[in-house]
């Protein structure tokens, strides 16, 4: 088994707190190539969520199932509905299942594909995409490996530096968009790195 | 930065009370939501008019709410889209069983969220159609075009147009081609602030103005020296006329829209240039409205919208309104 | 500071024209001044309405020239009366026979130019009357108390009571009796910067906000650190609430009126506060209007109106209007 | 004789130049207790009088007739009707005369009369009263003293610096208003004094 229920809540409740750490420094890359407020709207929606973890839950699925419906009622903007709905297919694709490697990688490539779908994005596009993809493409290499799970997705997240926005608000940039980090993959960053350490932790 | 506000976190929840306590008689909230109604919501055999966003557009887009234009305003947080769950309340509070059209600016966050609430509008069995409004010129591709002032002018027409008796594939339809015949752009000339963290949303050098400006501060087309107002109206619409595809005979409405902090004097000022200059080109103004209608905080500068009239759009545009924001 | 003019010195010849560039069925500009009027002055069988002052209030006063409301208004450079050759041309267009009333807001200088006027009226045997607006409670003594946002109720009832095709005293009359039931203060956040030095009109520091400041800059009551809005809202009401002497049975109506700069939905907070205050006190509100009506350019702040209604009161108030910057 | 159509002429004309050159340290002396336009009232008016005076006139009566008239309509604001009464009433009180000393004393009562009529003002409330009113009381002493004219303003001018306002917008500053001289009685006094000049160097 990869996570648990107990793993799973700790996840969510450290990338809250990252996110509250983090917040004014999101809200300022998207202030360079957007509308400024990924930091607030995130830190928002999971500060919903950190507070609605302290029931009881029966499996992982049931939790980040509640994770789903809180995102998209709080988070707001185009974050809310893309992780809403990443966290809505994750928690489908593993309904019923103990979550080991194999079932993560099958969540992460629904999330990715509900991602792609919902944003009607590709990779390449300077988006949170060009965290998911890569590290979905790491994971179906076999094996799950928490501190190359966390470097894949930093890297991931560093490389949409370079890239030309044509999704999103950041789009409106063009070219002015180079040169700056997408705050979707940098908190899509932080997600998995926060992953990596409760996992790397357990084991 | 000093503003008239108590906690920011609070800010959406208290205008959202302090226009229901101003306007106690013809609007309502839905409970424990962000969304304000028709008093009389639903309006029996009307289809529902739905508009929203992130707040800081005011008077957009509860100022809106009336007898021929809006049912219902769903309000994000401060440039946040507002929530599925939110539209959909909004989609439930309204809906008749005449259907529920949704307009929507063309922003991802906007785009995704009322689809969710479409979906879930679905799943309930209420009809709802969309249209999505791109009028602002400054984005070269017409797909990616965002929705800025020109979405007034959905509201009004649409709205006449329900409010009339159509159906709701006919009111879709009106509110299409309003968008279709709809062109905007706009300039900066100065940021808003952000009253969550208290500092400008963008920046702009003290000699600059940004032309083509989105409604949250996006980019531009590009960052100019100071213009004079001439000049600058002389720019706007140069660029949107060639978009406009006038045949000699159209007739079109012109809206000079403030962004928020830029003084009506100017405003005037500016549309003197712009009247005149469509004289001087032939172009046959039906139509003008110059103030405050789709604006971002207290952001300086204006936006210029032109749409092609037929004879139908005149006589919806005439109609009247109750709405606050655009009585007529 | 950016504005979005041409030259400073044209600026109210260019607002004039814009205005009427954008109104030209409704309103015309009497040629080589700065008077505007009603597009079918002088209104046969009807008391004219004049009002008017320096500019920079707007939409006052142009806003308000419509059937139901005034007859003309009479623009001076910004923040300065206009002169007695310009009221009385505005006299002359608007005068059917019936007389002309004058709504002259507590300024030397508005009193004097007005009054000036009405003597030139006089020796062309044109029969004028004149009300002073002085609603200001900032100001100790009565007599100098200053006009400012109140003038637009007077504006709107006084019209009204005139289209009804009530007598020039009636009219007179009816527009004192608002005048002595109408009573308001304001606060200034930022200062509105002067078109011609582009300097502020006067100093407020970073953390600092003047309450009672008048609608030039003029000083308040005194400058306080920064308040929140529900703090801003409750000082106001404590003050205004005492000259009012309400009985229990009285209804009023309220105005939130923005300064300029100050966006709507900071407006609509505060307006939370004072209903929710009103409805602790027990105070029946009967009407409320929220928005930019009394402006000064860009200044942030706003103010706040109470007017003690009667019967008539109610119905004037009710009555239609074509303003464009008061429809009913 | 004290002065002809010509020296009324170049009066008015240096009036303007003083004006103009102090246009920004009057709206400056407004700004402080008032509403910032003083300099800009006059110095747009009297730009105007300058302009209309190159015509014929018979006598000094007509020239500031003239004046009057301009003033009136093109200065606005409160100094408009003052400053436009005082020159109509001088106007009317040397007409059909020649300005000596004695007539000259007349013309500055009929003035101050006349300002204080339409201000209601009297002296000692912080406005250009209290500088024609100290310049009629020498004018009345008797022998004419262009030097003197000029020092008796300039006290006077000084002397409001420490008034209260009651009268007009500097009212509205209260005790604020003390320790500003008000921009009303700097007028004046440039207006006296530029008389002074032209009339000691016509001497
Ligand atoms: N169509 C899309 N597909 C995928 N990701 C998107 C899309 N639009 C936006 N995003 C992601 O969302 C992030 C912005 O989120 P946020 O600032 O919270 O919302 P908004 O853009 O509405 O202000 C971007 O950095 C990007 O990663
Ligand atoms: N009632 C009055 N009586 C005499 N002088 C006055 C009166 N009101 C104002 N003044 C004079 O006018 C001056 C202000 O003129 P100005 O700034 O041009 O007009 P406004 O006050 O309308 O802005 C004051 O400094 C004062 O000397
Ligand atoms: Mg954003
Ligand atoms: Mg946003
Ligand atoms: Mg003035
Ligand atoms: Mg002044």
């Amino acid at each position: 088994m990869l996570i648990g229920v107990e793993e799973t809540i700790q996840w969510l409740k450290n990338y809250n707190d990252k996110l509250s750490e983090q917040k004014d420094y999101l809200s300022q890359l998207d202030r360079a190539i957007g509308d400024g407020d990924h930091g607030i709207n995130m830190a928002r929606g999971f500060q919903q969520v950190a507070d609605s973890l302290d029931d009881d839950f029966d499996d992982v699925s049931t939790v980040l199932k509640k994770t789903a419906t809180t995102v998209m009622s709080k988070v707001g903007g185009a974050s809310g509905p893309l992780y809403g709905t990443a966290f809505l297919k994750m928690s489908m694709a593993c309904k019923g299942k103990e979550v080991d490697a194999g079932v993560f990688a099958e969540m992460v490539e629904a999330a990715l594909g509900g991602i792609k779908q919902r944003g009607k994005s590709e990779e390449g596009e300077k988006t949170m995409v060009d965290v998911w993809s890569p590290v979905l493409d790491m994971l179906r290499e076999g094996e799950f490996d928490a501190e190359r799970l966390k470097k894949t997705a930093e890297d991931a997240m560093q490389n949409t530096e370079d890239m030309t926005a044509t999704k999103g608000r950041a789009s409106y940039f063009k070219e002015r968009s180079q040169g700056n980090l997408d705050p979707g993959a940098v908190s899509s960053y932080y997600l998995f790195a926060e992953l990596a350490d409760v996992i790397g932790k357990g084991a | 930065m000093k503003k008239l506000i108590n906690d920011p976190e609070q800010i959406i929840d208290e205008m959202l009370d302090g226009i229901v306590a101003g306007s106690p008689d013809d609007v309502r909230r839905l409970e424990d939501t962000t969304v304000l109604v028709r008093k009389d919501a639903p309006v029996e055999g009307k289809v529902a008019l739905i508009s929203g966003g992130g707040s800081g557009h005011e008077p957009a887009h509860a100022g809106y709410i009336g007898k021929g234009m809006l049912d219902g305003a769903v309000s994000g947080e401060v440039f946040t889209s507002p929530t599925p769950d939110q539209v959909f309340e909004a989609i439930k509070a309204t809906d008749s069983g005449q259907g529920v059209l949704l307009v929507i600016k063309n922003y991802s966050g906007d785009v995704m969220n009322f689809d969710m609430a479409a979906e879930l509008a679905e799943s309930e069995d209420i009809k709802t159609a969309q249209v999505i409004v791109r009028d602002d010129i400054a984005v070269d591709d017409p797909e990616s075009r965002r929705g800025v002032a020109g979405t007034i002018f959905v509201h009004k027409i649409a709205g006449a147009k329900a409010e009339a008796g159509a159906s709701l594939e006919d009111v879709q339809q009106t509110a299409q081609k309003v968008i279709d015949n709809t062109r905007t752009m706009g300039v900066a000339l100065s940021p808003c602030i952000m009253p969550t963290s208290g500092e400008p949303g963008f920046e702009l050098a003290d000699d600059e103005i940004e032309l083509g400006i989105g409604i949250h501060g996006e980019a531009g087309i590009e960052k100019r020296k100071h213009m004079t107002a001439d000049e600058i109206a002389t720019e706007l619409l140069e660029r949107l006329l060639p978009e406009m595809d006038l045949a000699d005979s159209d007739e079109i409405a012109v809206m000079v829209n403030g962004m928020g902090a830029t003084p009506e004097m100017e405003l005037n000022v500016f549309n003197r240039k712009v009247q005149s200059l469509l004289a001087e080109k032939g172009v046959k103004v039906y139509d003008t409205t110059v103030g405050n209608f789709m604006t971002s905080l207290e952001m300086a500068g204006c936006s210029l919208t032109l749409l092609k009239l037929d004879d139908e759009l005149k006589e919806l545009l005439d109609a009247p309104s109750s709405a606050p924001a655009f009585k007529k």
